[in-house]
């Protein structure tokens, strides 16, 4: 066992393991089974680091590479990641720590709770780490059954139906994905994610399995109008479910397309581009006017989330250089913008036990550092340049431009939407005098609190300033994608890594045309 | 030897057999016995065909398999009707319209 | 008019059922000796048969044909036989408690029981029609008084009574096919009837045996719209009864269909086929929508195991060895999610003593009895084919069959029929989760909680450990069928 | 028109009036006698096919106890038959269309039987027109099929298990005899001698 | 270095406020930010003044286009070939900024210490104002479209923070809420320009877009499919690019945000709504000029809507009458005559303009905060009236302001305020540039000068002269701007209720005062810049082309031809101006010192005029109804339309009622029945044969 091929098991298994420890627990040792957790989460996060540490962003290929065939010739045991998948892994590790932190007063049942969140963090990383199809599907869908716990059993009060309408929205959309999954199998003869990649599906083929996988992934993601799911999903399930929710779960879409839809499908997903245009602007620009209107802060943002996963697949689709690095960098940044900004809903809520927008006002009276760091998560959401909200909301754009003008316009008149749902919702939560006598007694962020919180601050303005760590761990895989997905369909890969597509055409130079010539007739 | 009727004959009587079996189910639906009879009678059918076919064929095989048939049904009647009638001890009727405790 | 049998050792195939028929002779007089009141010493006796049976099969000495062709037994054979053998013992097992108020206390029972698994083995080996025949009504004679044993219960007579009835229409089609089949092609052996269709090729009197013989084995699967005596009799037959109904016919039954149309009828592959279609969808279908207006647990259960039995069509429809491993994997995985089921089932008691009847019964079972729960959930979550669970596992060979033969709206319908089916399934988790407890539990019998935690464990890992060695079993036993 | 073809008219045309008697019988004790006229019938087409042994189980098993113990258990339930048959007719149409169609597609084959002359001459198990049909049952029964037969032995065994299972009752206040309690009995279990004074009484 | 700690010491003096302010005082706090912004602006000067009198910079290459010094920061972002990185570019147009930035911002320091005494958040207004410096720093030293951006949006997140730092006043949150989001307009046109010179010039960087423009001179000009027409690229670039300016710089249209962002309090007023972050757009446009060089039709367009702003914000002044609104719109009017400037190719006046516009009109600011400071935050100049006496200091700094705004001095000699020169000098171009698009910016320019004066010298004499009308508390009369009426009802949160010294008792007049030192060294600085920095600085940016070119040393596009006819114009366009001015100023002492009355009979008889124009011409009233409630109501729609009503409920929770529905049905066919069942049965074989044999193709 090297470092090489048993980390990736490690990580993904070791919450499993944490989870085993917790069932051996008794119910009331209350300490233990917090500290296990979290050291559980901690462990698994100094992991990943040593992973991402270990990663070499010059490789285009999967590393850490374990395969071995295991049930049959259609499942098996491998694993591996690359430029694409290894920063979710460090993103959900990095993430669990926070929620099992923002879930340490949890009171109702807390053995199970923590065991099914050791679980879902076992299933995420395994999503990401998991280089056989099969496998994928599993995690991908195993997914669903914590989580349909965790709202509803931990959720609010009309819990039960959002735990209802969240599993079958994803759990209809994925089971055609199962079968366009057997489908390659069969025309490819391998369930190895490396080898898939590789293989030519026909191009006849290729448009059902790429709807087959679109109908999952566009759930999950959720593109609009998949959507619906979304906002009640959030709004019932308890901080830390939505947290993952919004920070993970629904990136798992965007891998799903980055993984399949584009290398394997090219031609397909060439063909399909502007569908997925046209869905993503309707989800930028509807679901930010939608957003607008919101009473409940949990349902604001999670259609902020959205609105933020138009500019994912947008930036997907557009198939440069700059588009997917940017859906890459989006998703990264979302995950730690929006699970920051469910903690600090989840912060007010645990004091106040309501999302209502009208109960809140005038906050930073009496939580100013929860007004700072609200401040920083909310101007990430709008995307302002400084915060990591920004990289990859322009690069989405910037790379969707270069294909589609009419695309990288309405995005841009999305961003304006973005700033006037969450300025407004700042303005009302936090801004304002402090009238309301349940308010009066409210207390900042506690210890705990800052020790979630402020890392994550930390992280959102470092990448806005610096976003090389992630955009070099994913360049070279996104490149060797691009260059791929540009021969496939008979583009030139040079010009799509350069990111210039839409032709010039010049005019004969002439004397009026002269650039240095006075603009007009005295 | 064959058979000097014809096949054709024996499976026509057989298939009215069945027919009236089936037709029996549908209009003895109340009367749990007469069911148990048109099964019977299908049996019957079954029974007729077999040994047709084994004449027809010069096969000793179709009536072996009459045979079971016929034993095995003498056991499936004995014991139809031995829960017949503890079913009849419990409720006190044969009414099939009695036998719904349970639907849905 | 010459036999085969030359000695005792020629009928090595046969040592397993052999066995069966001696120890059921055996624990009858057993029975009939010992003092009634100790009547789980037969059942023990009787879960000891079984199990003795079972590793005599799979250490069988020999394969072959016996009998003068009546009885076949092969690798399809002993891998369905260890799974009846297994799922009737386990099926004992859960009577053993309670037994008294379940009425399956006598020890009669555990002899119709292990008679009905002699029928069952019959079937698995069954290679003529009469023995197919003799085999069949051995297990559904059985099985018609095992619903019926509660004799004093109305529900269990009403339930005994309608499964006899529809048993005797079914096997009265089953015959006429039968009798079709043998008319048309001068054999009731199925090897010799497979060269036969071979050599004819289809006619109106082969294609209407087929129908009406698949008709008949549908019954036993309980296949729609074969299927209408299940749900009421798996509501009515006393807990431990269904538990039984519920595993080894069905896999016999499966095994039986699958025998005869892999095999016997693989000549006209597309005839069947369109049926086995029909069957797999209308099941599918109808049990995902009937199941959910269900509040009885048992008729619940009963919908559930039609949409299973749907399912494992799906990968019999592909007609390939594919297909074939997935519905010998399929049968294994849906017996060990049953058999964990049923023992959930059985040790759910309500404080005042009565069983858990309807699923509003469940309510808050997660904070009274955790442990159960979660088995009950995670049973509930492998039914609807999650992953990880085993129940996904099943479902994708299966499917994977399917797409290999290129039978998409099969695949496309089974797919949202399990989706549909998810609805009813998480209900139950949702009663026994989010809904508040209405009353109390009282404790669990020790073997339940073995066999809860066993094949709970089993579900969970099952990539991890049965995975593997499963897969390779069934496609040695699919192996042979071809 | 030849005799055994007469027969044949004669006995399915019985057959087949007293089947629908069977159904349509207003009282079950009827429809149970009918039966068994449809089984005298039957036992007649056997005949004429050949099949002797098969013609007289018929009758002495299904005659003498199959439709016998119907008729017990008739007899024995006492069922109201007026009202058994009330609504007799409702479902008639759905019977009729299903029967027909059935009938139709029956006939369908019973037309187009034809057995190809391979198949009617590789019989696995050929009629030896030397021997006695009940005789060449028993040569085969015994070795060749002594599998079914015992399958056919346990089947029955099963149908006796059951049926003592499901209706014997040990009535509580009927004395039964215990043969071995009598042997082993002992006087000093029995008898108690009492010594009475004379004069007292007891 | 000196770079480097230009633009960072704001950064390191916001963090220490904003991070540690709580842990170490309000005092510590402003004297820290206050003093590294002091070094900083020295420093500015440091480097402007060798540009300015000496060699040009120091350390500057000239690479063929400009004279430049950058300094790497480090690598921001690298996407295929896009290499972003932060760089510090400083030329001359840079080094005038900076001193503009840093020395406005440098007193406005000062001068909070003051004025911001009594807040309890000080420090974190200190970091703000830092915050906002540092940002505005960035977005002049920028050396790419991205990092101007940047600085661009980081400058509009100071500016909501400090519009909205009364967080407890509503209208301070909604001022500051539309601040943001109008400029995200004016961001979205930016951005999709940033995309369109990326796609076009195939460089982020500014040094790699100006050398591709220069190609164009070979290559001839580009078009491509912009949405659903083929256009010229450039063309719609800088209309882009000009749209983000507008939002900026409160041009016509985008404009509306700008006066209510006075809801900040009145430093910020003058150091981001006056003097720095408003003429970011100026700013950009002059360092882009050579993309606009490559297009006619927006420069025309700039034109037009420069011409349009000043006279339109110049109308609305003309009635306002909360003191800083007035200077608010003035600003916005003064704004309209830098992007003439620019649009008609006489960058360096645009650049000379905002230049002096900075000082004097921080120095309007500042002023009027002294009387606002004065009056205990009375804002209504209804209500003032006869301060000359009251506040002597700060009246003679505020008519220095006037004085330079209104452009005072003697055309054709070297005598005048700061505004006369940089003003004139538009004027004059505005002229030159001719055809039908020049005379219209001339005569609006013009007349703008006109009611610039009136409103100027309207306000002097309201606040200063006459007799003071602040006899009761104040709070009273009719507000017809139900933002006013808000911001009056309530106390600004400056008034700590228990630690007001001068309180409510009597008139805010009677308890009026002049600003504390700190508060006036600010004033005195401000208005030597207001006096000299026309003259000074004159040959530099208008008066000798050779000079101009020398002194920008490339890094704006010197238009020979423009300044050489802005300088031969007609002696009475010369005049223009000042007799614009003088009538201005007579009109305003006709109506406010000799006849008071007439004002009211003026708006009387014409109450349509008045009242469109006390209402800003109902731009937001236009606005709410075309944009903000549609918004909402789409919002609502979409939401309980589609996503609740059909998606939800037809579709999702239908589709859930279909398969109750089909359950129920299913259920009906379990009766229960025996012979149900058996009737199920035969019917499915009956079924099964018939399907089998027809589809089997038996008959």
């Amino acid at each position: 066992m090297t470092f090489d091929n048993s980390i990736l098991s490690l990580v993904t298994w070791l919450p499993l393991l944490g989870a085993v420890l917790l069932l051996a627990t008794p119910k009331t040792a209350i300490g233990a089974i917090r500290w296990i957790s979290l050291a559980t989460t901690l462990v698994v996060f100094a992991l990943s680091l040593a992973l991402w540490n270990a990663f070499d962003a010059s490789n285009a290929g999967f590393q850490f590479v374990v395969n071995m065939p295991w049930i049959g010739d259609s499942i098996g045991y491998r694993v591996g990641v690359d430029g694409i998948s290894v920063l979710f892994v460090v993103l959900t590790a990095l993430l669990m720590p926070a929620v099992v932190l923002a879930s340490w007063d949890v009171d109702m049942r807390l053995k199970e709770y923590m065991i099914v969140f050791l679980v879902l963090e076992t299933l995420m990383i395994g999503v990401f780490t998991t280089l056989d199809l099969a496998m994928f599907y599993v995690f991908f869908e195993g997914t669903l059954l914590p989580m349909f716990l965790i709202i509803g059993i931990w959720g609010g009060s009309a819990r039960i139906q959002a735990a209802y309408k969240f599993f079958f929205y994803t759990f209809v959309g994925s089971v055609l994905m199962l079968l366009a999954m057997m489908a390659m199998y069969w025309d490819a003869g391998t369930t190895d994610i490396a080898r898939l990649l590789t293989h030519d599906f026909p191009v006849g083929m290729q448009p059902w399995l790429w709807l087959a996988f679109f109908a999952s992934l566009a759930v999950k993601m959720p593109m609009w109008p998949f959507h619906r799911w979304l906002p009640e999903a959030h709004v019932q399930a308890p901080t830390a479910g939505s947290v993952i929710l919004a920070a993970i779960l629904l990136k798992l879409g965007g891998y799903g397309f980055l993984r399949f839809s584009l290398p394997m499908f090219p031609e397909a997903s060439a063909n399909f581009a502007n569908f997925v245009f046209l869905l993503s602007v309707a989800a930028i620009i509807l679901t930010s006017l939608v957003a607008l209107v919101q009473t409940d802060i949990k349902k604001l943002i999670a259609y902020s989330s959205v609105a933020h996963m138009g500019f994912v697949t947008m930036g997907i689709f557009a198939g440069n250089a700059l588009g997917i690095q940017g859906a890459m960098f989006q998703m990264i940044s979302h995950g730690i913008v929006s699970g920051a900004l469910f903690l600090c809903v989840g912060v007010i809520y645990d004091r106040m036990h309501t999302r209502e927008i009208s109960a809140y006002g005038g906050l930073v009276e009496r939580m100013p550092q929860y007004a700072f760091a609200f401040m920083v998560f909310t101007m990430a959401n709008v995307g302002l340049p400084g915060t990591s909200g920004f990289v990859g909301e322009f690069l989405t754009m910037m790379g969707v431009f270069q294909v589609n003008t009419w695309v990288a316009f309405g995005a841009a008149f999305g961003v304006i939407l973005s700033a006037g749902y969450a300025l407004w919702l700042y303005r009302r939560v936090i801004f304002g005098a402090l009238t309301k006598d349940s308010l009066k007694s409210i207390l900042d962020l506690n210890l705990r609190e800052k020790i979630v919180i402020y890392p994550l601050i930390v992280l959102t303005i470092v990448f806005g300033f610096y976003p090389a760590p992630i955009l070099d761990t994913t360049a070279a895989a996104v490149d060797n994608l691009v260059t791929q997905y540009s021969t496939a369909i008979g583009r030139d890969p040079a010009v799509d890594l350069a990111d210039q597509r839409i032709q010039l055409e010049y005019a004969a130079p002439t004397g009026e045309a002269q650039p240095a010539a006075a603009p007009a007739s005295h | 030897m064959g058979l000097e009727i014809g096949l054709g004959h024996y499976l026509t009587v057989a298939a009215i057999l069945f027919t009236l079996g089936v037709f029996g189910i549908f209009i003895n639906r109340k009367n749990i016995i007469v069911i148990l009879m048109s099964v019977e009678l299908i049996l019957l059918a079954v029974n007729l065909n077999l040994v047709a076919f084994s004449a027809q064929l010069n096969d000793l095989q179709g009536q072996v398999f009459a045979l079971m048939i016929l034993t095995v049904a003498a056991a499936e009647a004995a014991i139809g009707l031995a829960i017949l009638v503890i079913f009849y001890r419990n409720r006190g009727s044969i009414a099939v319209e009695d036998v719904n405790m349970m639907k849905g | 008019m010459n036999s085969d049998i030359t000695d005792f050792a020629s009928l090595a195939p046969a040592y397993p059922e052999l066995l069966m028929a001696a120890g059921a002779l055996v624990l009858l007089l057993v029975g009939i000796v010992v003092n009634k009141e100790k009547s789980s010493l037969v059942s023990w006796l009787a879960i000891g048969l079984l199990a003795a049976t079972g590793v005599l099969v799979i250490l069988q000495p020999a394969d072959g044909v016996i009998f003068n062709g009546l009885f076949i037994a092969d690798g399809f054979a002993r891998y369905m036989k260890v799974l009846v053998l297994g799922g009737a013992a386990l099926a004992l097992v859960l009577s053993l408690s309670n037994a008294e108020e379940n009425g399956v206390h006598k020890y009669e029972y555990s002899i119709l029981a292990v008679l009905a698994t002699l029928g069952m083995m019959v079937m698995v080996s069954a290679n003529d029609l009469m023995s197919l025949y003799v085999g069949l009504e051995l297990q559904s004679l059985s099985l018609y008084v095992m619903a019926a044993i509660k004799r004093d219960d109305s529900r269990a007579t009403e339930a005994g009574l309608k499964y006899f009835v529809l048993g005797a229409l079914s096997s009265g089609m089953l015959l006429y096919g039968a009798s079709l089949i043998y008319g048309f092609t001068g054999h009731t052996n199925l090897s010799e009837i497979v060269i036969a269709i071979a050599n004819e090729g289809r006619s109106i009197g082969l294609i209407f045996g087929l129908v009406f013989l698949l008709a008949g084995v549908a019954f036993k699967i309980s296949a729609v719209p074969f299927h209408m005596w299940t749900p009421d009799v798996y509501e009515g037959a006393p807990t431990p009864v269904t538990a039984f109904f519920a595993m080894a016919p069905k896999v016999a039954a499966m095994s039986l269909m699958v025998r005869l149309v892999m095999d016997t009828f693989a000549p006209i592959t597309s005839d069947w086929q369109q049926i086995i279609i029909f069957l797999s969808i209308a099941s599918m279908v109808l049990a995902a929508f009937a199941a959910i207006g269900q509040k009885s647990l048992k008729r619940l259960i009963a919908y559930s195991s039609i949409g299973h039995v749907g399912f494992a069509l799906v990968g019999l429809s592909s007609g390939t060895q594919v297909g074939v491993e997935g519905v010998a994997v399929y049968m294994a995985i849906y017996v060990g999610m049953t058999v964990a089921l049923f023992a959930c089932l059985l040790s759910l008691r309500t404080a005042n003593g009565g069983y858990v009847e309807t699923i509003e019964d469940l309510a808050g079972a997660s904070k009274a009895r955790p442990f159960v729960a979660a088995i009950m959930a995670i049973v509930m979550f492998s039914l609807i084919g999650l992953p990880p669970l085993a129940g996904f596992f099943a479902k994708w060979m299966v499917f994977l069959a399917a797409i290999e033969a290129n039978l998409y709206v099969l695949a496309v319908i089974g797919m949202l029929a399990s989706a549909i089916s998810a609805f009813y399934y998480l209900r139950v988790v949702k009663v026994m989760y989010f809904d508040e407890p209405k009353d109390e539990f009282v404790a669990v019998p020790n073997e339940l909680n073995i066999i809860m935690a066993v094949f709970g464990f089993l579900i969970v890992t099952y990539y991890f450990t049965l995975g593997n060695p499963l897969a390779s079993m069934a496609h040695q036993a699919a192996g042979s069928l071809f | 028109m030849s005799l055994p073809l007469f027969f044949f008219y004669v006995f399915s045309a019985i057959a087949v009036a007293s089947a629908f008697m069977v159904i349509s019988a207003r009282n079950p004790v009827h429809a149970v006698l009918f039966l068994i006229l449809t089984f005298v019938n039957a036992a007649g087409l056997f005949m004429l096919a050949g099949a002797e042994f098969l013609a007289l189980l018929l009758i002495v098993v299904y005659v003498g106890a199959v439709a016998v113990l119907f008729l017990f258990v008739v007899m024995m339930l006492d069922v109201d038959f007026a009202e058994l048959k009330s609504g007799l007719l409702q479902y008639a149409p759905v019977g009729i269309l299903v029967g027909v169609v059935l009938l139709l597609e029956l006939l369908l084959v019973a037309g187009s039987a034809f057995i190809s002359p391979e198949i009617a001459g590789g019989a696995a198990l050929p009629i030896d027109n030397t021997i006695q049909n009940t005789r060449a049952l028993g040569q085969v029964l015994y070795t060749r099929y002594v599998f079914l037969f015992q399958g056919a032995a346990a089947v029955l065994l099963v149908a006796m298990i059951g049926a003592i299972v499901l209706t014997l009752r040990h009535r509580p206040g009927i004395k039964r005899q215990s043969t071995a309690e009598q042997i082993g009995r002992k006087a000093s279990e029995t008898l108690k001698v009492v010594k009475v004074k004379s004069g007292q009484g007891l | 270095m000196i770079i480097q700690a230009i633009v960072f010491l704001p950064l390191i003096g916001a963090l220490i406020a904003g991070l540690l302010g709580r842990t170490i005082g309000h005092r510590p706090s402003e004297l820290i930010t206050t003093g590294l912004l002091i070094v900083a602006a020295v420093l500015s000067w440091v480097v402007f003044i060798p540009v300015a009198f000496g060699d040009g910079l120091v350390g500057a290459v000239g690479d063929g286009h400009a004279a430049v010094l950058k300094v790497e920061v480090m690598r921001w972002i690298q996407v295929g070939d896009m290499d972003l990185r932060w760089t510090l570019r400083v030329d001359t147009l840079t080094a005038i900024m900076l001193v503009v930035v840093n020395s406005v911002s440098a007193l406005v320091h000062v001068y909070s210490i003051g004025y911001m005494n009594e807040d309890p958040h000080r420090s974190r207004f200190f970091a703000y104002l830092s915050l906002f410096t540092f940002a505005m720093l960035m977005l002049v030293t920028a050396d790419n479209f991205l990092q101007m951006f940047f600085g661009w949006e980081g400058v509009g997140l100071a500016s909501y923070l400090l519009i909205g730092f009364w967080y407890t006043r509503p209208s301070a949150s909604a001022a500051a809420m539309k601040a943001f989001i109008v400029n995200r307009v004016g961001d979205f046109g930016f951005l999709l320009g940033i995309f369109g010179s990326f796609l076009v010039l195939g460089q982020i960087g500014f040094d790699g877009a100006f050398a591709a423009v220069d190609e164009f001179a070979v290559t001839g000009m580009p078009t491509f499919q912009f949405l659903a027409w083929n256009v010229d690229a450039m063309t719609v670039i800088c209309l882009l690019l000009f749209m983000g300016a507008m939002g900026k710089s409160a041009q016509f249209l985008l404009h509306t945000w700008l006066p209510d962002a006075m809801e900040g309090p009145t430093p910020v007023s003058a150091l981001i709504h006056a003097a720095t972050m408003v003429t970011a757009g100026v700013f950009m446009v002059a360092r882009l000029s050579p993309l606009f060089e490559t297009s006619p039709v927006a420069l025309t367009v700039i034109i037009v809507i420069g011409a349009i702003t000043a006279f339109f914000a110049a109308t609305v002044g003309l009635v306002q009458n909360d003191i800083k609104r007035v200077i608010a719109y003035s600003t916005c009017s003064q704004l309209g005559y830098m992007f003439v400037a620019l649009g008609v190719g006489a960058y360096s006046a645009g650049v000379y303009h905002l230049f002096t516009h900075a000082f004097f009109k921080a120095l309007l600011f500042l002023g009027a905060g002294a009387v606002i400071h004065a009056m205990h935050h009375e804002q209504d100049m209804r209500n003032m009236g006869g301060l000359r006496k009251k506040i002597p200091i700060t009246y003679a700094m505020m008519m220095i302001g006037t004085l330079a705004l209104t452009g005072v001095g003697i055309p054709g000699t070297n005598f005048g305020f700061a505004g006369f020169f940089s003003k004139d000098a538009i004027i004059e171009s505005a002229y030159a540039y001719g055809g039908n698009v020049g005379s219209l910016a001339f005569w609006l320019l013009v007349v703008a000068a006109l009611f610039t004066s009136f409103y100027s010298w309207r306000l002097v004499h309201l606040t200063f002269h006459g007799s003071p009308r602040d006899t009761q508390h104040h709070g009273e009369g009719p507000h017809p701007d139900p933002s006013h009426a808000a911001l009056e009802s309530h106390d600004e949160p400056i008034h700590d209720s228990n630690a007001d010294d001068h309180g409510h008792h009597g008139s805010a007049y009677d308890n009026a005062h002049e600003a504390p030192g700190v508060m006036l060294v600010p004033l005195y600085v401000l208005a030597i810049g207001a006096v000299l920095a026309g003259v000074v600085f004159y040959s530099m940016f208008f008066h000798d082309v050779e000079h101009i070119e020398h002194f920008f040393a490339g890094s704006i596009y010197v238009d020979h031809q423009i300044i050489e006819d802005a300088h031969h114009v007609p002696t009475w366009v010369k005049w223009s101006a000042t007799i614009a001015m003088i009538l201005g100023f007579v009109a305003a002492w006709y109506m406010y010192i000799r006849r008071p009355d007439v004002p009211g009979r003026l708006a009387a008889a014409n109450p349509g005029l008045y009242r469109f124009l006390l209402n800003k011409w109902y731009f937001d009233e236009l606005y709410n109804t075309i944009f903000v409630r549609p918004a909402l109501w789409i919002g609502n729609s979409i939401w309980k339309g589609f996503d609740d009503w059909l998606v939800d409920g037809k579709i999702t929770e239908g589709l859930g009622r279909r398969v109750q529905n089909v359950t129920s049905w299913v259920v009906k066919l379990q009766s229960g029945y025996l012979y149900h069942y058996a009737f199920a049965m035969l019917i499915g074989i009956a079924a099964l044969l018939t399907w089998a044999i027809t589809a089997g193709g038996l008959i």
